[in-house]
């Protein structure tokens, strides 16, 4: 009876979405000068950041990925505070499964690669697609991939933590020293350079490194927190 | 591309997000385990950030990243905007369901049950 | 010029930051911090809102973008005055929940300090960034701090509460997400003062989905009547001090973000009306569930969710006089209710079941705290002399005004509700039998408790007995609410253009 | 001044005619109510020499001082009304305290002395005295309100609250109250079945279960004087039923007579009735005595 | 500085002074507290003059304090018995605990009955009606005593009487932009019918509840008699008339401008008398003497809404004298039920007997009270009956007449109950330890009863500025015409000398007093109440022959179909039910988060489906 009356209010509402969204049109232009034009011209002539994404995601809305990155950090500093516990053993796990050798081997191998493209695609975040949200996760996923083949393997916290810290204070600090050189908060003190050099874009790139080491860290804490909860 | 086949598209890729939204909401309203209606609210998620994509979407636009020599080719770029934004989304969603599920941790130490509906001793 | 808004938001945040590492130096930081930077926020918003008072408008931009391009914070006398009342609430939160539950371990404390920082941080976002997608963000991080803070307690249920806050939480992201793509995919624009210029161009069908999808989602954060059933959850199993910090700070970012968007942004005159009905109806249902309740924070949760309802009526009024009264109901609001939160859970700061029955004769045993708790149950039954009166009144003249008689009748009558069930409290606090069992003795509040107490309960009787101390502040930021012309007009051509 | 004291002679001469005449009355129901219950019955001046005894009696003891209060307050009452009523209409010697619009002022002085006389019974400490006292003034609520409304009535017809008004318009329209508002006086009769607490109405003063109620308890002096303000309170009630109804009397042989005829209603329905109980006696009086009440009052309206 | 100002800051300064005090042992909060009363109301007699005003801006209104001639005959009541109570509750409230608080309340209702007086405008009007408000109920749930029930109950009549003044205050002011009560008065004639009904409708509810007026009396008897003796002196004698004052500017200033407002006045009236009615009834059927003295202040208060209801000019003066003469005796009877009550440790009828020769001056000043009262000549409150009873018939109210008069030959019951309840009747051993009570309860007592005396005699000391303040409210001036210093007339020409009368009663009564009460006196010798001619027994010490229980039964079965309704029944069902019915509703939050996001989608549906209307 409830999934009934769920049903027929979800049509409902499927309806009018759809009716909604169906009536916008597909891959059109809807709107004369919106700010995206804005942002691909100005990305090219003033930044010189290639990855149009990037340079929005960084500069132009550098704010939000500010609060992101909060919202990560907040995310990680809530599941520790949630998941505390009084009595709390570093080290031991919860979750314990005993890997074939194969996959330990794999692992192994795979880890570095894994950092490695990881740290790459970071790095080179407003050259191509992606950026530090990717290569953070994929780092991340390194050590997921560690965490699951080998029992032992453990991760320090604190250094997890600094990591942390440091680069949320970077990210902060830089925004704050274009506060004080430009004028406004996150804006490009640095030479822009020439487009689709890697040490282009001015701050943008050191930036995204900088949520790159962040959201690979807080990635990293997260599955080893929840790895090491116990009943 | 094909006119009719776009057409098609338009219908499906709309359609898609909307019905990712609903199965979200569906599992979010009706299943009885938490951890499906975290699922659930992933799913959501997904939905409406494919749906934010879709409306990106420019008819034969290319990725909004700028290669070397076509530092022109701006107008047939689809809109970077809702990328942007989706990844920020995402995220956030990421953060939200980290905690959900740290939640759902605690909240199985205490209860020792996953079901909603025996997880109320807050009411009225 | 003392500094910008920006760093409202940027000094919490590296604060956050910075605190962990701290933390491993001397353990006491993590406490004193986050009270500095609150203090910071409070001089620095103080200051800029007194700016702004003489020199108009700020409007910051980030990155060096002009709006509509970049993100913009805009500080005006409304923005200004909600940041200014947010950073003062949060300080005095912080100052009352120093060395709160010092038994606590050390690691939920830290993190109860950042989280509380950020909460505020989070709120203050929401008042003054210029931008939709920047406020999602803030209501995001406002959301999981305040998730977190739900949580806080291990023993109790305040997981349950930490999930359901959550569940609405996450339903909220993912509608505001809807209505932003709406709006996106029609103007092409994420500023709120360009979305505002450019609305009238919108399909009205649109126009009205992306106002039912922005309502459901901030009405969560705003606890509007359907959305609001996580409220006296969160609310009841929180610390104390993170109710009064949910009560006088996180719903009225979401109010103002409904208001802003209904005011300035949407030109749907029916949308007042319907604030007007959502309103009433939340107001009704929070303090009628409010007469009944056993436990003192639900029922403050309860009255909280009724105030906030009468507060969206005022707005819903919509002329001069509905803003301003709804600016001072809010004000006196997020005075009012701390001390009631600050005080009440002193007052069953040991019992168990934090049940009212338990406060019986608490108020030979703890007299100032019995004493503080009535002062706030006088003031937001709007009894004069006290500060919930002003407020009381100016709603009731505005909607008078208008010739509301209905909404008039309506309200006294809930007021009369919420006397019942306020008084009943007062009554046993002062007038009935000392029935506590030993074990279950009177909590001394300490020194830092008390002084924050002290500081509402001067507020308060100042607001009653001088209300013209902040109705020159309130009359300007309900001009600048109502002027939309003017505020996009600043917005996009940067009226008092931050350079330093 | 000479008239002040021609005033105050005036006066004491009403009352001692007053406590003469009510006595004399009161013997003649005595021996009428025994020629009735075919008995010989006491000789008319019994009452004369039952005074005379107590008066000359010795009190021993008294249980307090409001106790002898109790009867200085009844005389006040007894006094002023025969003061306040006019008693031989049109005559300057006999005027005494009249004065317009005294019809409400009787009506409240009336009960000044039972509140008193209860006041010094209550001091008594005799139960019996306080049972005899309730129930004197539960009855007293149940009479007044017809008796009030025969007089407002009157007030209502003629605009007036004076009782020499209202013998004047009797006299200068040659009818008397009686007839011309029928309703008034039949409801203010019937209140007077009460007010002079005869069969059925006197469970107040019980004799055989209460031994004799309010009074039980005084004696001598005390009781002489209770007796001698009863009677002067009877001739003043009964002067103002000839004033009201019967055109008043301009000489003291009319005065009599009609008051007699007054007397005898009460009386003679007495000797015929039994005892109420008094929450029937209230129920008695607010039942046709109010319903003649109302049709005063409606009489009242319509003329 | 303004007097006016200076008047309500000693108040303040003083209630805070007081409370402080309170922390401190030694009678300095007596000295604060007798000094804080004292000051500010000798400040009122000394130098305050009518149409003097202070006047200042807050909040975006303007405020106007000032004293016109009705608020003085008003102010002379609270002033006055206020300063008797205060000197009373001294001694009354010695080693009381938290007596500190008490004074701080009692500062603050007497500063805000005076405010509400002074106020000359509807929002200083209103603050200080809700000071008096609350710091009324903190007194009534001072003892502790019942509070949910009793106090919970006043709180919400006083609150929904207030709301209902408060929204009408603020139609007002959107109706004519001013909060002045001159301007109310001058613009109203224009305002439209609805309004014009509605206005007073509202304000009379609000006034109606403080002067139990009847359907709205309920919450009376409970706070009258659960106050402090002291304060409920202060409370039935001067807080009430609050409620009367502003009836009166209602009836006169604003009624009589409705086109027929005349069914107006007669409702009133009419409400007035069945108060008055219910009020005696119940009054009689107490065995409490706080709760008969309670209902009987609900009587009152019917005779003076009737008064002030019909508004002839013999009416309005006999309802203002009424009220005047109501603060006298009803004040002087909270005090002597508070001296019995703290010499006996009870209050109730039944138990207490025979304290006549143990506290000889509280009887005389409940004697003079209880005459008073019951309206009995020469003391005043028979000249505000007379003129009642005068202007009623005057202005062709005949039932009204009988059903006050009924009330008023039925007060005499409970004025008897009272008087024999404590001080006549066997005086038992358990009593015969009762002292007199402290002069300084007793002598305020007797200044109040001597003063009904006074005012009987020469009823125009006080009937000459209820002539002034009714020249300001549009009567004619009545002085000459209606009374002079002690004769009153009525429209016919009707009139009533007092002093050829009271000299004839006191004549009469100090001829029997000296030659047969006081000779008899001494001639004969005392013997206890045991010893009386019970049939020739005398009965032991411990036989209890005190005749005190059930004691108008008689009457109770008379009058039992009267009584059988209480409104306070209804009003209870209606509040359970309602406390039911948000006890089910609540049941919406049912703790399942799931039902939440329901909730929330369902919400969204809603508002999808009916987008055209709601947004339309």
């Amino acid at each position: 009876m409830k999934k009934f009356l769920v049903i027929l209010i979800l049509a409902v509402l499927g309806f009018h979405l759809f009716a909604a969204f169906s009536g916008l049109g597909f891959g059109v232009t809807r709107f004369e000068k919106g700010v995206k034009d804005f942002y691909l011209e100005k990305t090219v002539s003033e930044l010189h950041v290639a990855n149009t994404v990037t340079s929005i995601v960084v500069n132009f809305r550098g704010f939000d990925t500010l609060g992101e990155v909060t919202v990560l950090f907040l995310a990680v500093s809530a599941m520790g505070g949630i998941l505390y516990k009084r009595r709390h053993h570093a080290g031991d796990r919860s979750v314990l499964f005993s890997s074939s050798s194969i996959v330990r081997s794999g692992s192994k191998l795979l880890f570095p690669a894994i950092i490695l493209l990881g740290v790459y695609i970071f790095i080179h975040g407003h050259l191509s697609p992606g950026g530090g949200f990717q290569g953070g996760a994929i780092i991340a996923t390194g050590f997921l991939l560690m965490l699951i083949a080998y029992e032992n393997f453990s991760v320090s916290h604190n250094t997890l933590s600094y990591i942390e810290s440091f680069a949320g204070i970077f990210f902060v600090v830089i925004g704050l020293l274009g506060f004080m050189n430009g004028g406004t908060f996150l804006q490009n003190f640095l030479p822009a350079g020439i487009l689709n050099n890697l040490f282009s874009g001015g701050v943008i790139g050191i930036i995204y490194v900088m949520v790159g080491f962040k959201v690979a860290a807080e990635l990293t804490g997260l599955i080893y927190t929840i790895l090491h909860e116990k009943d | 591309m094909d006119d009719k086949l776009f057409e098609i598209l338009e219908f499906g890729v709309y359609g898609a997000s909307i019905l990712l939204i609903l199965i979200g909401l569906y599992a979010v309203l009706t299943k009885r385990s938490l951890i499906k209606i975290v699922i659930g609210m992933s799913i959501i998620d997904g939905g409406i950030h494919l749906l934010l994509i879709t409306i990106g979407y420019l008819k034969g636009g290319t990725a909004p990243i700028f290669s070397p020599g076509y530092e022109e080719a701006a107008g047939q770029m689809v809109d970077p905007v809702p990328q942007a934004l989706v990844l920020t989304a995402i995220v956030i969603g990421f953060g939200v369901t980290a905690v959900a599920l740290s939640l759902i941790i605690r909240l199985y130490r205490h209860h020792h049950t996953l079901e909603i509906d025996e997880i109320k001793r807050l009411k009225w | 010029m003392v500094g910008s808004p920006v760093l409202l938001i940027a000094i919490p945040l590296l604060a956050a930051f910075v605190i962990p590492l701290i933390g491993m130096i001397w353990k006491e930081l993590v406490r004193i911090i986050p009270g500095l930077v609150l203090a910071y926020m409070l001089i620095l918003s103080a200051t800029l809102l007194y700016y702004v008072s003489q020199n108009g408008i700020i409007v910051e931009t980030i990155a060096g973008w002009q709006p509509p391009w970049g993100i913009n914070l805009v500080f005006s006398p409304l923005t200004g005055f909600l940041a200014t009342l947010m950073s003062a609430l949060g300080f005095l939160v912080w100052l009352f929940s120093y060395r709160f539950k010092r038994n606590v371990d050390f690691e939920p404390a830290k993190k109860y300090f950042i989280f509380l920082m950020l909460l505020i941080a989070g709120a203050i976002g929401i008042v003054i960034t210029g931008d939709i997608f920047n406020q999602f963000v803030f209501i995001e991080i406002t959301g999981i701090s305040a998730y977190a803070l739900t949580a806080f307690y291990t023993g109790r249920n305040s997981a349950e509460a930490s999930f359901k806050y959550l569940m609405m939480g996450a339903l909220a992201s993912s509608f505001l997400l809807v209505a932003i793509a709406i709006l996106y995919s029609q103007l092409g624009t994420l500023n709120m003062a360009d979305i505002a210029s450019k609305m009238h161009t919108m399909n009205p069908t649109y126009k009205i989905i992306a106002l039912i999808f922005f309502i459901t989602g901030i009405g969560i954060e705003a606890e509007i009547f359907p959305l609001n059933g996580w409220a006296p959850d969160a609310y009841t199993e929180a610390p104390g001090p993170v109710g009064a910090a949910f009560a006088g700070i996180v719903v009225k970012a979401g109010v103002y973000a409904i208001i802003r968007m209904i005011f300035t942004l949407f030109d749907i005159p029916s949308a007042y009306d319907f604030l007007i009905v959502i309103g009433l109806i939340t107001l009704i249902v929070a303090e009628t569930s409010a007469l009944r309740q056993e436990k003192l924070k639900r029922m403050l949760a309860y009255s909280s969710i009724g105030q906030m309802g009468l507060v969206i009526v005022a707005f819903g009024i919509g002329t001069h006089e509905g803003v301003f009264a709804a600016l001072f109901l809010m004000l006196n609001h997020a005075v009012i209710k701390p001390l009631l939160f600050f005080s009440g859970s002193s007052l069953v700061f040991n019992s168990k079941e934090k049940q009212i029955a338990e406060m019986n004769g608490l108020g030979k045993r703890m007299p100032l705290m019995a004493a503080f708790f009535s002062l706030g149950a006088f003031a937001i039954v709007g009894l004069p002399p006290f500060a919930g009166f002003w407020s009381k009144l100016s709603v009731l003249s505005a909607a008078a005004n208008e010739g509301l008689l209905l909404i008039i009748v309506l309200i006294l009558i809930v007021s009369v509700i919420e006397i019942v069930y306020y008084f009943r409290v007062v009554n046993r606090i002062f007038f009935q039998e000392y029935s506590r069992e030993k074990s279950a003795a009177p909590h001394r509040p300490r020194v830092n408790a008390l002084v924050a107490m002290f500081v509402l309960a001067i507020a308060i009787l100042v607001i009653g007995f001088y209300p013209d101390a902040v109705t020159g502040i309130l009359h300007n930021a309900s001009k600048d609410l109502l002027n939309t012309d003017e505020y996009i007009n600043n917005v996009l051509q940067l009226g008092q253009s931050l350079t330093r | 001044m000479e008239s002040i004291w021609y005033k105050i002679l005036g006066a004491i001469i009403t009352v001692i005619v007053a406590f003469i005449v009510g006595l004399t009355y009161m013997g003649l129901s005595r021996k009428i109510t025994a020629r009735i219950q075919n008995r010989k019955g006491p000789p008319f001046y019994q009452n004369f020499i039952d005074a005379l005894k107590l008066a000359s009696k010795t009190s021993a003891i008294h249980h307090g001082f409001m106790q002898h209060i109790g009867p200085a307050f009844m005389m006040i009452t007894s006094i002023m009304s025969v003061l306040v009523v006019p008693v031989l209409t049109g005559d300057q010697w006999f005027s005494n305290l009249n004065f317009k619009g005294d019809l409400i002022f009787l009506l409240y002085i009336m009960v000044f002395g039972p509140l008193g006389m209860a006041l010094g019974a209550g001091q008594t400490g005799n139960p019996n005295s306080a049972i005899g006292v309730t129930r004197g003034l539960s009855q007293m609520v149940g009479f007044e309100i017809p008796w009030v409304m025969a007089l407002v009535a009157l007030m209502m017809q003629y605009k007036t609250a004076s009782i020499v008004d209202l013998i004047n318009i009797q006299q200068e329209q040659g009818v008397w109250l009686m007839f011309s508002s029928p309703f008034a006086f039949i409801a203010a009769v019937l209140a007077m079945l009460g007010m002079f607490r005869y069969s059925p109405f006197d469970i107040v003063g019980a004799p055989t279960e209460l031994a004799s109620g309010p009074v039980s308890e005084n004696g001598g002096k005390y009781l002489f004087t209770l007796m001698s303000s009863n009677s002067i309170f009877a001739f003043a009630k009964l002067t103002l039923y000839v004033d009201l109804f019967l055109g008043g009397a301009s000489n003291i042989v009319e005065l009599l007579i009609k008051t007699f005829a007054i007397y005898l209603i009460p009386m003679l329905y007495g000797t015929v009735s039994p005892r109420y109980r008094t929450e029937q006696a209230i129920k008695y009086f607010w039942g046709w005595p109010l319903f003649f009440g109302f049709l005063a009052l409606l009489y009242a309206a319509i003329f | 500085m303004n007097t006016i100002i200076l008047i309500f800051i000693i108040f303040l300064g003083g209630a805070i002074l007081t409370f402080l005090a309170g922390m401190l042992k030694g009678i300095l909060k007596e000295v604060l507290f007798l000094a804080s009363v004292f000051v500010p109301v000798v400040l009122f007699f000394t130098n305050i003059s009518i149409g003097q005003t202070f006047s200042f801006q807050a909040a975006g209104f303007a405020f106007q304090w000032g004293i016109t001639p009705l608020s003085y005959v008003f102010a002379l009541i609270v002033a006055g018995l206020g300063l008797m109570a205060a000197i009373y509750a001294v001694s009354a409230m010695r080693n009381k605990d938290n007596v500190s608080f008490f004074y701080f309340n009692y500062i603050l209702t007497i500063m805000s009955m005076l405010g509400i007086l002074f106020s000359r405008d509807l929002i200083s009007f209103f603050i200080f009606w809700e000071i008096m408000t609350w710091s009324s109920y903190l007194m009534v749930v001072y003892q502790g005593k019942d509070v949910q029930t009793v106090g919970i109950k006043y709180f919400i009549f006083s609150a929904v009487g207030a709301y209902a003044m408060l929204m009408a205050i603020v139609v007002i002011y959107s109706l004519t932009g001013s909060m002045m009560i001159d301007s109310l008065i001058q613009s109203f004639p224009g305002f439209s019918f609805n309004m014009q009904l509605l206005i007073p409708i509202l304000l009379l509810i609000g006034f109606g509840v403080k002067s139990a007026l009847m359907p709205l009396h309920v919450w009376a008897p409970g706070a009258y008699s659960h106050a402090p003796m002291a304060y409920s002196s202060v409370f039935s004698g001067a807080l009430s008339k609050m409620g009367i004052y502003g009836m009166v500017i209602v009836m006169v200033s604003l009624i009589s401008h409705i086109p027929g407002g005349h069914w107006f006045r007669e409702v009133i009236a009419w409400l007035g008398g069945i108060t008055a009615v219910m009020g005696t009834l119940w009054a009689i059927k107490q065995d409490d003497a706080k709760k008969l003295l309670a209902y009987s202040s609900i009587g009152q208060l019917g005779y003076i809404i009737v008064g002030v209801g019909i508004g002839t000019p013999l009416a309005m003066m006999s309802g203002l004298f009424l009220a005047v003469m109501h603060a006298l005796f009803k004040g002087t009877l909270f005090m002597v039920v508070g001296a019995i009550e703290r010499q006996t440790g009870t209050s109730n009828l039944t138990e207490v007997t025979g304290l006549i020769r143990k506290m000889p001056w509280t009887f005389l000043a409940a004697l003079f009270a209880i005459i008073a009262l019951a309206g009995i000549p020469p003391l005043g409150g028979f000249i505000s009956k007379w003129m009642l009873y005068e202007s009623l018939i005057g202005s062709n109210h005949y039932l009204l007449v009988i059903v006050i008069f009924f009330s008023s030959t039925a007060a005499f019951l409970y004025c008897y109950k009272f008087l024999f309840g404590f001080f006549l009747g066997q005086e038992e051993t358990e009593w015969s330890h009762v002292k007199e009570a402290p002069a300084m309860m007793v002598v305020p007592m007797l200044i109040l009863a001597v003063s009904t005396f006074v005012l009987g005699v020469f009823p125009g000391l006080i009937l000459n500025p209820i002539n002034e303040a009714m020249q300001t409210l549009g009567y004619a001036n009545t002085q000459g015409h209606l009374w002079e210093l002690s004769i009153i007339f009525n429209e016919w020409g009707n009139q009533i000398a007092m002093q050829p009368i009271v000299y004839t009663i006191i004549g009469i009564f100090l001829f029997f007093l000296t030659f047969l009460t006081i000779k008899g006196y001494k001639e004969t010798r005392y013997v206890t109440t045991k010893d009386i001619s019970s049939s020739g027994e005398v009965p032991k010490e411990h036989e209890n022959l005190t005749f005190s229980m059930n004691f108008m039964q008689p009457f109770f079965r008379a009058v039992e179909p009267l009584m059988r309704r209480q409104i306070d029944k209804y009003y209870t069902g209606f509040a359970n039910g309602m406390e039911a019915l948000f006890d089910f509703t609540r049941r919406i939050y049912t703790g399942n988060g799931q039902t939440y996001a329901m909730y929330v989608v369902i919400f969204v549906v809603l508002l999808l489906l009916f987008k055209n209307i709601i947004f339309g």
